[in-house]
């Protein structure tokens, strides 16, 4: 019921804003988008609570079933969706298009109902692609973001930007999404087809029994390559930049901390459990594209202009850090990769929060034009900014670090048969590209934090200006929490690597025993491709 | 008789057919090709229904019913060349037609 | 274990820490936030004494948060608690007070003192982890912590961009070796199967117990690993080609830089190697690595002292090199476990003389308002307490009998001269000579500055004229950097805390030989070597003093080239911005080819898409004719091919 | 003597009764305008009615009527798919009807008889075809379902109208030729005039199946004509956009339905299709799908783009016949369906701001700027209808719709064909959110003030004029429908059985 009702609330309140949202003021659609995304919030920690679970037949004639459950996996992602939901509904106060100072998107009319609407159709989506149970259905959920994100960008988007930039970005990323998806649909059906159920659990617990080789290997290869789309994986990444540099501060931060573990968690859900043989095969080619996403993003950031774009190519970067870890067909993998997912969606809401602010300050977030020392104008934003990138670069004792080390372990013993060497080599482009990432943070912090190289106004502390200048408020509210979790997970990682263990050794089983057998035959395994 | 001879007349007919509705501009001489196809199939329908002896001569029948169906169709079409060539004073079809005249907007209002 | 050492231990890491949130949180109250750093480091103190009693003579494993749930892979986090981790927690615990306290009197003016203070306690909580660490992944924790606190440390003063630069370059430096150090972890911690110390010591050594022909000198995986291990180690420590980063440190106000020279970062290196020494005293190639990188930076470092203009950057170069001096022991394999005594040996007493004579030149700076030469030739003299801080500290340095400095110099030569025997013999000689060169230079330099310290300039006009024109040019080269050193506190007098402080490691280095005794066991003094160095650094001293006859400064007996050279380094600043450039060069290709190659393909798609749809509407000119075609040759060509094959 | 159940008939009856009713009365009294409408209107519900009965029968079973004695062949039977797809087809008949309903303006044109009569009589042939189970009957209902179309499209006789009917019919004589022959190698083939499964299983072992498959191509091309499957499509978009709006209407959805419902007769017949035969199949499919979407996203003249969209949907609905079985079939009919609610609702809404900014603004995509403000109903419905025509939520119905399409492509194995619908997926989306764009742009400021005063605005004109209520009828129906299917798509897809 409370599951239910966790996703009925958002969807309803969405579609009562838009349909009856124009008459209201911008205070009070955000009031009842407000309400509805605290309740959202509660039903779901009452939800991951008592760990309820909904099955009811919807759409019999396909055998599609109104199935969503909770289990460890789903979790974090799902808390993460709820808070930042609410997040973004605070953060927007006084931000509202339309309204005089509104920072989101050209005013056209008085459209804040739309706007939070669209924030709320995106959190009902992420909610039920994340509780889904049943293949089909998670298809529908993942689809359900689409148009309420595309509305954001294109309709709310950074209004510096011309109406066709807007368009070209908002094209992009829906466009490509739904390719994704598509092919996400064809391996679902081809899997449902010839395993004659669309529930997730005997799916999984089938482990891809009864399913030919090739089969598996197609079905593998269509979702892989589908969510990879959406995660984004190496060579389909560029919708991501364009989208993130013109979405409103929400919309970029739902976009990097919500929608792109929807890849990677369906690639979780969907295509490593159910046909292991088939994902086997795929693997390299995963590992392969993260470990030269982790390079490609880094050295993007380290020449790029926009802070923006910086952000989102380095979210590529850390994407590829979970395709790794996923790739490694590990437990010790996958906890890298749920750990890292979670890590990366808090680090990137709380950098484009930040990031976003700025912009709204600076009215660009162009790198090369010099500024005051971010630490003395707004120490708040600075403290906010420098947290986020020391976990951007994977300082340890903050959440970015845990995942990402992790994950080049995983790399360094792949599960048996996955070809080793290609696999340490990824390892060490990751580990590289950890360094890549120390030095692109540092940059940025060395030109806005620590004030512009070419800086030539006035040395040392500068005045304080402006009460407006620093974080405060609803933004300093939102990114304080935000910090908070950043560092408390990041001292304390175990909560949150046991809430998903039991999961994983339902999802993956374990491929080597540990203790000194293992070592002997990692020893072994060393020997056979040691250096 | 063998039903060879029918089905060589046939497809003759309908390869005639064919070639007038391709070749022809005129509107009538592609209608006259199209008649030409559908007589064939009459001559299928006829040489089979003499072929078997089922209770509701089903071949003769289904001729019966070819040729109403053609004759309508005709109407009409003649009807519609008819009217094209008062508007448009050909009856070329390989002609594209004129859109745009000023009695569209009330028409479609 | 009692539970008292648990508590001990954990409280030991876990207080600095809280110190520095809690600094942070109070930073608007300059008092409190100072209050808290110091009790912090205080606390810390008094609980790294109590676990020094506790530890003697056996060792305790300490769990923190619990093994972490990660699939295959154990990971423990265990702390461990015994004699080495005691006596060097308790020198950087003594070090991390001084610094707290001295610098509340030297950070008085600056407007972020408080930040400052949270960032050393921090810095604290991380060396103290790892020096407690029993599990790789929490020395991979405290070794990064501490990379980012000496980042911010150094980039304390970021009005200046040479501060911004040093911290920079400091923090990349020490990132891009770590990419070593953490490949190395990862294959050690492959193998066993878990990231426990313990557990991976004995796994790699059982391995070469187990004795098949490939590892009786280590596996070439395990040699593999180690020497990436180095390449970290090299990193942090500054051993050559990663030593550049230290002396561009020297940016940081004057307590940070006691901080990360003294008994922090750069002796975290030192300390992880000696922990895992049983490993490196299986893998000779590794060892080999080790003792040429070492000697070689001590030679280069100690001959860069010799000539900087600036004191601070002199005594970073003299770090570079002692702090090689005792990486160096770690290269030999004498009885159990007695190379790493000696080096930690070393670490300890150069922990102390060094941290004396940061703090001591960093009085003196507030004084002379700058730490050129120049600014100080002679500011020493009549100081009394400063005075005779700065002699000790510089005689220590030079390894005067019967400051600590000697006697762990002493144990380093010591361990060379055992091993001439041994059968790295090669590697023993090598070492050693190095060692003999650097005792030499070291006192060269020492001798340099104390002369500089302590004698008034005299001399003609031309002489005059020639140290004005070196007195701008180093006015330029000289960091000049802290809000300290700005002259700003002529009028202000030292607190008696500060000036205490400085006393207190001054008799600390007096009375430290006495101190070496649990840290190496005993004193160790090879007779030969003893009476060798005595005479090298006599020799060097004696020259010294002839070159600064008539109070020249010796060093300009080289020529001014020599001097600017050495104040860049002998630039070997240039390789890292080359490589820089590289990487920047390569990241520059990779934007185009995402502009131009992988985002080709949508957009190809998207004009493709346009283009055809042109050719359409060419094709459907609405004549009725061309729609027949179509329809007869589409029934044409499904007939073909439906009725081709059947089946 | 045979069989005669009129209850089973009364869908394909009531409304060519009702079409001779309109006739009758318009001979009695010339003056009787809405009336006829009115009559229309009873019929087709009347029609509805009667498929109730084999809806409500249990899954599976089919009535059979127009039986030969001592149980031989039948000549009209409704299953529940025949059936659901004859009350679609009333269904939009009533649509249309509601749209071409007549403003207080009365036409003087006096046509309205004969209109609504061809309507009524082009939609009996529909609901006709759609039960006939033999070659006279199939032969004889398609063509009413097509004939009286021509009709009415050239009715306005206006030059654009003329074009289009010249199209349609000339395209559509050749396909009936084409159907003609393709019915006589069917008779030729099997001997027997039963469109079932017996004969033509008989006849695949037979050395006649040659002709078999001749058959099988040539009604294929023939029925691809009404389906406007490329290459038979050319008529289409000259056709919806030179005939009256509601004839396109009519074209767009009772015609399609028809194609289809004669489409599937014959296939079911055809239980095994070889694969050469199928991959004629797929190649229609996918090139319609491709040329369909890539000349709809040019289009900036609503209509044509409507036209355009349904040349491509037109692929997507012979897809599924890639398995040739009553589930492929089924599937088929449920995606076209989803596709036909879509459009109607499309439709209606440009009809209700044609009626508004007059027929070439109302044409032009840029009429509809920020419709979803000016007028949140139609622009709220319209953007339902896209979406769900471009197959994404909050349009959940065209999505469970592309699932449905897809599913028995890829249970045949046929993935190629899949990911090719699938790069066709994001054309379309393409296709349709540019229309959505427009929609939720800010409204000009002329039109913002009009709102304020509660007028309806328009790009340019900002008039006060009161939508037809019929048209708010027909859109409360489509909507509703498309809203439920949205939430329940069982509702719909269930009807099939």
């Amino acid at each position: 019921m409370a599951l239910t009702l966790t996703l009925v609330v958002p969807a309803v309140v969405a579609v009562w804003l838009l349909a009856a949202g124009r008459r209201y003021a911008p205070r009070t659609a955000r009031g009842l988008a407000l309400i509805a995304s605290v309740v959202t919030f509660l039903l779901t920690l009452v939800t991951v609570a008592l760990r309820t679970e909904v099955d009811a037949p919807w759409v019999t004639s396909l055998g599609l079933r109104w199935h969503f459950a909770v289990d460890g996996v789903t979790i974090p992602l799902a808390l993460l969706t709820a808070a930042l939901g609410i997040a973004v509904v605070v953060h927007a106060r006084g931000r509202e298009p339309g309204r005089p100072g509104g920072a989101i998107g050209p005013s056209g009319g008085n459209s804040a109902a739309t706007y939070y609407a669209c924030l709320l159709l995106v959190e009902f989506g992420a909610l039920a692609t994340f509780f889904a149970r049943d293949a089909i259905l998670f298809f529908v959920a993942f689809e359900v973001v689409l148009v309420p994100m595309w509305v954001l960008i294109s309709r709310f988007g950074d209004d510096h930007a011309t109406e066709r930039a807007r368009a070209d970005a908002s094209n992009r990323f829906v466009l490509f999404t739904a390719l994704g998806s598509t092919l996400m649909l064809l391996g679902i059906l081809v899997l449902v087809v010839q395993s004659g159920t669309s529930d997730l659990g005997l799916l999984a617990a089938a482990h891809g029994a009864g399913l030919s080789a090739p089969t598996q290997v197609l079905v593998a290869t269509l979702l892989v390559i589908g969510l990879g789309i959406k995660v984004p994986l190496w060579p389909v990444h560029t919708w991501l930049p364009p989208a993130h540099t013109i979405a409103p501060t929400a919309g970029s931060v739902l976009l990097a901390a919500v929608l792109l573990k929807m890849g990677t968690y369906g690639i979780i859900r969907l295509a490593i459990p159910t046909v292991p043989e088939g994902f086997h095969v795929v693997a390299p080619f995963l590992a392969a594209s993260g470990a030269i996403g982790i390079l490609w993003g880094g050295l993007a950031c380290l020449v790029e202009r926009d802070l923006k774009r910086l952000v989102a190519y380095s979210s590529v970067a850390h994407m590829g850090f979970v395709a790794l870890g996923l790739a490694s067909g590990t437990q010790t993998g996958m906890q890298a990769a749920l750990f890292g997912n979670v890590a990366h969606g808090l680090v990137s809401a709380l950098l484009f929060f930040v990031v976003g602010g700025l912009k709204e300050r600076w009215g660009s977030a162009d790198l090369t034009v010099a500024r005051d020392a971010l630490r003395d104008v707004s120490p708040r934003m600075g403290f906010a900014l420098v947290v986020g990138f020391a976990s951007a670069l994977g300082l340890p004792g903050l959440v970015g670090f845990w995942g990402e080390f992790l994950a080049v372990y995983a790399a360094w013993t792949p599960a048996e048969g996955l070809p080793v060497p290609l696999f340490r080599i990824c390892a060490v482009a990751g580990v590289v590209g950890m360094s890549l990432a120390a030095a692109y943070s540092l940059r940025v912090l060395r030109l806005v934090w620590a004030g512009h190289q070419n800086w030539t106004g006035p040395v040392g502390p500068a005045p304080r200006r402006s009460r407006r200048d620093d974080a405060h408020g609803a933004e300093l509210l939102v990114v304080l929490a935000l910090v908070a979790l950043v560092i408390g997970l990041g001292v304390v990682p175990k909560p949150l690597l046991g809430a998903t263990e039991t999961d994983v050794t339902v999802l993956v089983p374990r491929s080597s025993p540990v203790g000194p057998a293992s070592s002997a035959t990692g020893g072994t395994t060393v020997e056979a491709s040691g250096p | 008789m063998h039903l060879w001879l029918p089905m060589l007349l046939a497809s003759v007919l309908a390869g005639a057919g064919t070639y007038g509705v391709l070749a022809r501009r005129n509107a009538v001489l592609v209608l006259i090709g199209v008649e030409l196809i559908l007589n064939a199939a009459n001559v299928m329908f006829v040489a089979l229904g003499a072929a078997d002896d089922s209770p509701l001569q089903t071949g003769q029948s289904l001729t019966l019913f070819i040729i109403t169906i053609a004759a309508a169709e005709i109407c009409v079409a003649l009807a519609v060349i008819l009217a094209m060539f008062k508007l448009q004073g050909h009856i070329d079809l390989s002609a594209p037609p004129l859109l745009t005249s000023p009695d569209d907007e009330e028409a479609n209002r | 274990m009692t539970v008292l050492t648990t508590t001990t231990v954990q409280l030991l890491v876990l207080l600095p820490a809280l110190g520095a949130l809690a600094g942070l949180l109070l930073r608007r109250r300059r008092a409190f936030s100072g209050l808290v750093a110091v009790a912090a480091a205080a606390l810390a103190f008094v609980l790294s004494v109590f676990q020094f009693a506790e530890t003697a003579g056996r060792s305790d494993v300490v769990p923190t948060f619990g093994p972490l749930p990660v699939g295959e892979l154990q990971i423990p986090l265990n702390l461990l608690a015994d004699r080495t981790s005691a006596v060097i927690a308790v020198v950087v615990a003594i070090v991390g007070l001084a610094v707290q306290v001295f610098s509340v009197w030297y950070l008085r003016d600056d407007s972020r003192y408080a930040v400052f203070a949270s960032t050393v306690s921090l810095f604290l909580a991380a060396m103290l982890l790892v020096v407690q660490s029993n599990d790789l992944v929490l020395t991979l924790v405290g070794w990064e912590v501490m990379g980012w606190c000496s980042y911010l440390l150094i980039g304390h003063v970021s009005a200046r961009e040479s501060a911004r630069r040093a911290a920079y370059k400091a923090f990349l430096v020490t990132r891009v070796a770590d990419i070593g150090f953490v490949v190395g972890l990862v294959i050690l911690a492959v193998g066993a199967g878990s990231t426990d110390i313990g557990t991976v010591m004995a796994h790699w050594a059982g391995q070469q117990g187990s004795g098949t022909a490939a590892l009786v000198t280590g596996s070439p995986v395990l040699t593999a690993a180690l020497v990436l291990l180095l390449a970290g180690v090299a990193g942090k420590s500054g051993l050559i080609p990663f030593h550049d980063w230290l002396p561009d440190a020297m940016e940081g106000p004057t307590p940070a830089s006691a901080l990360i020279h003294a008994a922090t970062m750069v002796a975290a290196g030192t300390y992880v190697v000696a922990r895992l020494h049983l490993l490196f005293a299986i893998s000779d190639t590794a060892r080999i690595v080790l003792g040429v990188l070492a000697a070689l930076t001590m030679v280069w470092a100690a001959l860069l002292a010799f000539a900087q203009t600036d004191i601070k950057r002199m005594l970073a170069y003299s770090t570079l090199s002692q702090i090689a001096v005792m990486a160096s022991a770690l290269a030999f394999v004498l009885g159990p476990d007695e190379a790493p005594r000696l080096a930690l040996g070393h670490l300890f007493s150069h922990a102390l003389f060094k941290s004396l004579l940061f703090l001591a030149v960093g009085w003196l700076s507030v004084l002379a308002g700058g730490t050129a030469f120049v600014a100080l030739r002679g500011r020493a003299r009549g100081r009394g307490a400063l005075y005779w801080s700065l002699a000790v500290g510089l005689a220590s340095l030079a390894g005067l009998p019967p400051l600590v400095g000697f006697f762990s110099k002493e144990g380093v030569l010591f361990a060379a001269e055992e091993s001439l025997s041994g059968h790295d013999a090669g590697l023993a000689w090598f070492v050693l000579l190095a060692l003999v060169v650097t005792a030499g230079l070291t006192a060269a330099y020492c001798t340099r500055a104390w002369l500089l310290l302590s004698t008034e300039r005299q001399g003609g006009l031309v002489e005059l004229e020639a140290e004005e024109g070196q007195d701008e040019s180093s006015e330029e080269a000289a960091p000049a950097g802290d809000e300290a050193a700005t002259g700003a506190h002529e009028a202000r007098p030292v607190t008696m805390a500060a000036a205490l402080t400085v006393s207190a490691l001054a008799v600390l280095t007096v009375v430290g030989g006495l101190l070496l005794i649990p840290v190496s066991n005993g004193i160790h003094l090879g007779l030969v070597m003893t009476v060798v160095s005595l005479l090298v650094i006599g020799l060097a001293f004696l020259g010294v003093r002839a070159m600064a006859a008539a109070g020249h400064d010796p060093a300009r007996r080289l020529g001014p080239a020599v001097a600017d050279l050495s104040d860049r380094g002998f630039g070997f600043d240039a390789v890292y911005v080359a490589a820089g450039r590289a990487v920047i060069a390569v990241a520059r290709l990779v934007v185009r080819l995402d502009r131009d190659v992988v985002d080709a393909y949508p957009r190809g798609a998207a004009s493709l898409t346009g283009i055809a749809g042109r050719l359409g509407e060419k094709a459907h000119r609405a004549a009725p004719s061309a729609g027949l075609l179509a329809v007869v040759v589409g029934v044409v060509l499904i007939a073909v091919a439906g009725v081709t094959v059947w089946h | 003597m045979i069989t005669f159940d009129v209850g089973t008939l009364l869908p394909a009856l009531s409304p060519l009764i009702g079409a001779v009713v309109v006739l009758v009365l318009d001979v009695l009294d010339t003056r009787g305008q809405r009336v006829h409408y009115a009559i229309a209107f009873i019929a087709l519900v009347i029609g509805m009615f009667g498929t109730f009965g084999a809806l409500g029968a249990p899954t599976g079973d089919e009535l059979r009527t127009l039986c030969l004695p001592n149980g031989g062949a039948c000549f009209y039977s409704a299953t529940a798919l025949s059936t659901t797809l004859q009350l679609a087809a009333l269904l939009a008949a009533a649509v249309t009807l509601l749209l071409a309903w007549p403003s207080e303006r009365a036409d003087e044109t006096g046509r309205t008889a004969v209109t609504v009569s061809l309507l009524l009589a082009a939609t009996g042939g529909a609901v006709g075809v759609a039960g006939a189970r033999d070659l006279a009957s199939w032969l004889v209902t398609l063509e009413l379902a097509t004939l009286p179309v021509v009709a009415l499209a050239a009715l306005p006789g206006t030059r654009r109208a003329l074009a289009g009917a010249v199209q349609l019919v000339t395209t559509s004589l050749v396909s009936f030729a084409m159907l003609a022959l393709g019915a006589a190698c069917w008779y030729a083939a099997t001997g027997s005039p039963e469109l079932g499964p017996g004969p033509a299983l008989a006849a695949t072992s037979t050395p006649q199946r040659g002709l078999l498959a001749l058959a099988v191509v040539l009604v294929l091309g023939g029925i691809a004509f009404k389906l406007s499957l490329v290459p038979f499509h050319a008529w289409t978009p000259t056709t919806y956009a030179g005939s009256p709006l509601p004839i396109t209407v009519f074209l767009a959805g009772v015609s399609k339905v028809a194609a289809l419902a004669a489409l599937l007769v014959f296939v079911q017949a055809v239980t095994q299709l070889g694969r050469s035969a199928l991959i004629a199949v797929a190649v229609l499919a996918i090139a319609s799908m491709t040329l369909g979407n890539l000349m709809a996203l040019r289009q900036n003249d609503v209509v044509r783009l409507l036209a355009w969209s349904t040349v491509a949907q037109a692929g997507w609905v012979v897809v599924p016949l890639l398995s040739v079985s009553s589930f492929g079939a089924r599937a088929s009919a449920g995606y076209l369906l989803t596709y036909v609610v879509a459009t109607l609702v499309a439709f209606t809404a440009v009809m209700m701001t044609v009626s508004v900014v007059g027929a070439r603004r109302g044409r032009d995509l840029a009429a509809y700027t920020g419709l979803v403000r000016t007028h949140p109903w139609a622009g709220g419905a319209l953007l339902l209808a896209l979406t769900s025509l471009a197959g994404l939520p909050p349009g959940v119905l065209g999505l469970i719709g592309k699932i449905v399409a897809l599913r028995p492509v890829l249970a045949e194995g046929w993935w190629v064909v899949g990911v090719l619908a699938a790069a066709n997926v994001v054309l379309g989306v393409a296709v349709y959110l540019r229309w959505v764009r427009v929609l939720l742009q800010p409204a000009p400021e002329a039109v913002q003030e009009a709102m304020e005063e509660g007028g309806t605005g328009t790009v340019t004109t900002v008039t006060r004029v009161r939508t037809h209520p019929s048209h708010l009828v027909a859109l409360g129906i489509g909507s509703a429908v498309l809203v439920l299917g949205s939430v329940q798509p069982e509702l719909l897809l269930g009807l099939l059985g």
